[in-house]
């Protein structure tokens, strides 16, 4: 027992094709509880960021700056009546919010977050990624049939034609940069996701500027569709509140609503980290080449505990300008308590052991994070698209210039 | 709605108005006794509350002229009052003229359709149309009388816009418009009944039935 | 990869399909059908990666369960589904149905009894790492007619459909 | 709620040469309760998929009988009802009601007042055009642009807050004149707020002008061209966007407005583009206006001698302002009484909104609210 406990910790592999169970359940945990909290987080800052684009201060009242609001709503969420529409069909309208659900979080099986940390390493790991992640329009298509009601129908029905449409684009940019892969002495590629991130470290070039500028056509495909694909801002018509209320889960409430939510952010994750593992170089840190050596190594394993650092000095910063009144006593105790905890995890990330073994999981968090300040910037930014614009911009622009990309990465591949 | 309605039973104090009014609403008919009750007020405001204000006189211009040649008398009265240019129109002419006025004339523009009631008039309804024309930059105002139950052309043919406007006539005082492609209430719903800018529908006056139906209460005032 | 309790998966996968087959054709709602379709297509897909053919059960994921089933989903939900429930689940040919069913199983017992002699075990040991490889392998070398041939049938249908559906413009 | 297809009749027109792969036609409610309608006003569509083939609007939710209140109050007792029809532009229906029994009475407001009115109208305007920019970008779903227009929106109800003592629901005017003189310092706020403002609306067009979403969700929607304008009486921003140079500032002047230099911002296609376009302009014109006003604002008396019983001499008056939704006029008859013998109130919103199924034929579901957005309708006036 202890033996593989600690047998995993020196090997070189995912626990999951160690075929080690104990540790595949100790991540399957630590992913999921992560993903749960980053939705949290995530939640927060989406509120927090869209108020400042739109000046105004956002949550404020639960917890210092607002920060316990996602678990103020958690709780509002839970606690609240949960409605079923008498002509809804009763087991598909329970089942569809479990299906998104499960969907966009078996995605995280295969998300290597570090070269040994992931659940597991498929060798269709990207395969794997798509296909699962394509099951959450079945969720999608039932709540808005279940619910027995138009604006949910028509919700649903554009939500599942926008993501099997956008999925095509998709698909072709992966497959472009999966082609990249291939560019080796075998001559064969890889599906698995570590496996790609390696070619990157091999071909000592992030994908995104390979062969440029395809790579990096490819790459702003795969963002612009993937935004598509998880029904965010430009690009939420199912949701378009103002014409169809809330689009596929008009009809939902409370606890069902919210696991729409979770499965909606955890997608949003889940498709960044695609993104990030198959152009930026997954969990490589920058310029692993250029800046080689053992000094630039300890100085980025460095950053991570300084960044931690930094963010601490923000809390405590926070905490001298909260006002002196003592009925801010209570949240300028939180604050400080938050900023020690953070400059703790800074401390603790100066390590040498924790050092190591976390600034993979930190630099492919640091990139992931980028994706999702995009996603708020996108929705403080643009209107919407309509119906026919939205599958316009899908087959006559995203797909031809993909399929130019994947040809022309495959002409030059050859070439070269 | 019913909360907004509700609140207003303060306003009893709007109740002795009603009778109050009366004896106001039934002062024009002195005044309704001829063409209209512009014409007829010289003496009363002026000794009431101030020098006479400038009044209706008589309004010539070509338009005039090409009316009153072509119909005669059924070009009743033909006034400008504060500036304003009116027609006063016999009932039977004035859906033709109007057409001329569209057509020939230039008034492209229907302002506005409304009605005034008269109770205690042999004709108790003013029909009134607004019209302005772009080219003339010009107003013109096109009255005529109507019988109670009497209905009259619709002059949706002429602007299209004057489709709601008509309804709304009818919803609020009952008359009727031929031709009109969808003659329905349109402020008050269809099954009320009454029509509630006719004198004789008094201010708290309510389709009882209609609410106790619809909104489940006793009385929506 | 060790295989963990692999007769256990094999049972569950296999009820699971031969339950939700029954469903499909059981349910009268035809949205129930599709569903419990979806779910006997998914526990395919994991009998595929049983079989170490991973390739196969991705395809299987992202093609049929995801993406076909999808459509099917769609064209059933926009039909009258009242009118359809009131209908007769099954009809009255239970000759030819009988015999078609008993046609199949004979199949499948003669190749289970004479299988091995049919098919021989494969001489190649299995390998997973590159089962996707040799897929492709197959598919762009000795079979690559076949190959274009079925792109090329899929093609046509395609084109027939965008015809019959825009004949106005 | 009842069969949501009762009336058959501007519905019924489906498109003759049906195949059998034309589904099925789909009725759609929308409203009254929904968030991009603006208020209580339900629509009807008739949907073939997502292409309209019919719109309805039912309207009256929030009817109150204001005209009938007005046959029942005194000049002066009904000059607060009209703030509340379109409660955006309180001020311009005060100004509207006010004028108009002036003109009954044969009185004119001495020019200082006429200059506050402008002053408040035009502000007033400046708030109506800002907050349907906010709405009308967030139906088409930029979220950010409301909260903008909102934090300016601040800046003129705080000078109406400080001038009259109310933010929404004016009531600034009194029938002769002003009821107010300026507080200390009124000079220096406005001319603070209008030589901040030009900025804030390069912030605004910045976010959406040549925002290629915005204008792809704009341009060759809900087209409404002159002759359409005309014939369905539409007037303000939507009948200048068609091409027609028509405002009844400068047709028909009124208050201080022959005073002032400014121009009449004109479309050219009649889109949604061209309404947003031309009403930004306004928005700039206003500040013009504005920036005139406070300078050349003349010192004098601000009421008009007006007896304490207001009592008119009988005849009737039409008079009309350009609102910042278009031409509200008042048609009012006077039977030589205290009380109006009839009050009519011709509403821009409920005229425009008339053309909702004409602009949305042929369109798609979301170009509706594009369109619902464009006509910029107050409910509160529609119904009155």
């Amino acid at each position: 027992m202890l033996e593989s406990l600690t047998s995993y910790l020196t090997s070189n592999t995912t626990p999951g094709q160690a075929g080690n169970v104990l540790w595949a359940l100790i991540y399957i945990f630590l992913v999921f509880g992560g993903v749960s909290l980053a939705v949290m987080a995530m939640n927060w800052l989406e509120r927090k960021a869209l108020a400042h684009f739109q000046v105004r201060l956002g949550p404020m009242r639960v917890g210092p700056h607002g920060l316990l609001q996602p678990i103020a709503d958690a709780i509002k969420l839970l606690t609240k009546e949960d409605i079923i529409p008498d002509n809804a069909d009763r087991l598909v309208f329970w089942t569809a919010p479990l299906i998104i659900l499960c969907a966009s979080f078996a995605v995280y099986v295969v998300i290597p977050f570090g070269p040994t940390h992931a659940i597991t390493d498929l060798n269709i790991g990207i395969l794997f990624m798509l296909g699962v992640s394509s099951l959450s329009v079945l969720g999608v298509v039932m709540a808005g049939w279940a619910s027995n009601s138009h604006y949910p129908l028509i919700g649903s029905l554009r939500s599942s034609a926008q993501m099997i449409s956008y999925e095509v684009a998709m698909g072709m940019a992966v497959v472009s940069a999966i082609l990249m892969t291939s560019l080796n002495r075998s001559g064969t590629g890889t599906l698995s996701m570590i496996g790609i991130v390696e070619a990157q470290q091999q071909q000592q070039i992030w994908y995104l500027f390979k062969f440029f500028p395809l790579g990096f056509i490819a790459f702003l495909i795969f963002s612009i569709a993937m935004v598509a694909e998880t029904n965010r801002a430009p690009f939420d018509l199912p949701e378009a509140e103002s014409e169809l209320t809330a689009g596929f889960h008009t009809e939902y409430s409370g606890l069902r609503w919210s696991l729409f939510m979770l499965g909606e952010y955890a997608a949003m994750i889940a498709v960044s980290s695609i993104a990030v593992t198959l152009w930026l170089g997954g969990w490589l840190r920058p310029f692993p080449h250029a800046l080689s050596g053992e000094t630039w190594d300890l100085v980025f394993s460095l950053i991570p505990g300084f960044i931690f650092l930094i963010l601490a000095a923000v809390a405590f910063l926070g905490v001298v300008r909260m006002p002196k009144d003592p009925y801010f006593r209570v949240q300028t105790m939180g604050l400080a308590g938050f900023g020690f905890l953070l400059g703790l995890i800074g401390l603790v990330l100066f390590l040498g052991p924790v050092r190591e073994r976390i600034q993979d999981i930190f630099w492919f968090t640091a990139k992931v994070a980028f994706f999702m300040y995009m996603y708020i910037w996108y929705r403080a930014t643009f209107p919407r698209y309509r119906f026919d614009q939205l599958m316009r911009v899908g087959w006559k622009v995203l797909l031809p210039i993909s399929l130019g990309v994947l040809i022309g990465t495959a002409i030059v591949g050859v070439v070269d | 709605m019913p909360e907004e309605t509700k609140s207003s039973p303060p306003p009893s104090a709007g109740q002795p108005k009603v009778p109050a009014r009366e004896p106001v609403a039934g002062a024009p008919p002195s005044a309704a006794a001829e063409k209209s009750p512009a014409g007829a007020t010289s003496e009363k405001p002026a000794g009431a509350a101030k020098p006479a204000g400038p009044l209706a006189e008589p309004w010539t211009s070509p338009l005039v002229a090409k009316l009153k040649a072509r119909y005669g008398s059924g070009v009743c009265e033909a006034a400008s009052d504060r500036g304003q240019a009116y027609l006063v129109l016999d009932r039977s002419i004035t859906h033709e003229i109007l057409g001329i006025l569209c057509e020939e004339e230039e008034f492209d523009y229907c302002v506005d359709i409304t009605a005034v009631h008269y109770p205690k008039r042999e004709k108790p309804f003013d029909l009134v149309w607004i019209l302005y024309s772009f080219p003339r930059n010009e107003r013109l105002r096109v009255k005529t009388m109507i019988a109670e139950q009497e209905s009259f052309p619709s002059s949706t043919s002429l602007w299209s816009g004057t489709n709601w406007l008509e309804r709304e006539v009818y919803d609020m005082f009952g008359i009727r418009f031929d031709g009109h492609p969808d003659l329905r209430r349109i402020l008050l719903p269809e099954d009320w009944r009454g029509h509630p800018l006719r004198k004789d529908y008094g201010i708290i006056e309510q389709d009882q039935e209609w609410v106790e139906a619809h909104l489940g209460i006793e009385s929506g005032q | 990869m060790a295989p963990v309790a692999t007769p256990f998966f094999f049972y569950f996968l296999s009820f699971l399909t031969l339950a939700s087959a029954i469903l499909v054709i059981t349910r009268k709602n035809a949205v129930h059908s599709a569903l419990a379709l979806i779910l006997g297509l998914l526990a395919q897909a994991g009998l595929y990666l049983m079989l170490y053919a991973p390739f196969v059960a991705g395809v299987q994921i992202i093609l049929y369960a995801g993406g076909i089933m999808v459509l099917f989903l769609f064209v059933i939900m926009l039909v009258n589904l009242e009118r359809a429930q009131k209908e007769e689940q099954f009809n009255r040919q239970w000759l030819a149905g009988i015999l078609a069913a008993g046609a199949l199983g004979a199949l499948l017992v003669a190749v289970f009894l004479k299988g091995r002699a049919l098919f021989p075990a494969s001489t190649q040991p299995i390998a997973e790492a590159s089962n996707t490889q040799q897929v492709g392998e197959l598919l762009y070398g000795p079979y690559m007619f076949a190959f274009e041939i079925a792109s090329l049938l899929l093609l046509v249908a395609m084109i027939g459909a965008v015809v019959m559906a825009k004949r106005r413009i | 709620m009842p069969d949501p297809t009762p009336y058959p009749s501007p519905l019924e027109q489906g498109e003759p040469d049906k195949t059998f792969l034309d589904s099925n036609e789909l009725i759609l409610n929308m409203g009254p309760q929904h968030p991009a309608t603006h208020g209580v006003l339900r629509v009807i569509l008739k949907l073939d998929g997502e292409k309209v083939l019919g719109a309805e609007c039912v309207i009256g939710y929030l009817h109150r009988g204001v005209e009938k209140i007005g046959e029942n109050r005194t000049y002066a007792m009904f000059n607060p009802y009209v703030d509340r029809m379109d409660y955006v532009a309180a001020v311009s229906n005060g100004l509207g009601y006010c004028e108009t029994v002036e003109k009954l009475l044969a009185v004119e407001a001495p020019p200082r007042a006429n200059y506050i009115r402008v002053i408040l109208t035009e502000l007033n305007r400046l708030a109506s055009h800002m907050l349907w920019l906010g709405t009308h970008a967030l139906d088409i779903g930029a979220m950010t642009p409301l909260f903008y227009t909102f934090r300016d929106r601040e800046e003129i109800l705080k000078i109406f807050e400080k001038y009259c003592g109310a933010r929404l629901t004016t009531h600034a005017f009194r029938i002769g004149g002003c009821l107010y003189e300026t507080y200390d310092g009124f000079e220096r706020d406005v001319k603070k707020f209008v030589d901040g403002v030009p900025a804030k609306i390069d912030e605004y067009e910045e976010l959406l002008t040549s925002n290629r979403i915005w204008v792809e969700r704009t341009k060759n929607v809900g087209k409404l061209g002159a002759a359409d304008c005309k014939a369905l009486g539409v007037t303000g921003p939507v009948l200048r966007a068609s091409g027609v140079q028509w405002d009844v500032r400068k047709a028909l002047p009124y208050a201080a407005y022959p005073d002032f230099d400014f121009e009449i911002p004109v479309g050219a296609n009649g889109d949604t583009y061209d309404r947003y376009i031309v009403r930004m302009q306004e928005m700039r014109q206003s500040l013009r206006i504005l920036r005139q006003a406070v300078e050349g604002i003349p010192e004098g008396p601000i009421m008009a001698k007006v007896p304490k019983v207001i009592k008119p001499p009988a005849g009737e008056i039409y008079h009309s302002i350009e609102a910042p939704k278009g031409e509200l006029g008042y048609f009012i008859v006077s039977d030589g009484s205290t009380q109006p013998y009839r009050v009519r109130v011709r509403p821009p919103s409920f005229v425009n909104l008339q053309a909702l199924d004409v602009m949305v034929r042929g369109q798609l579901v979301a170009d509706v609210i594009a369109v619902i957005g464009t006509l910029d309708i107050v409910l509160g006036e529609v119904d009155r």
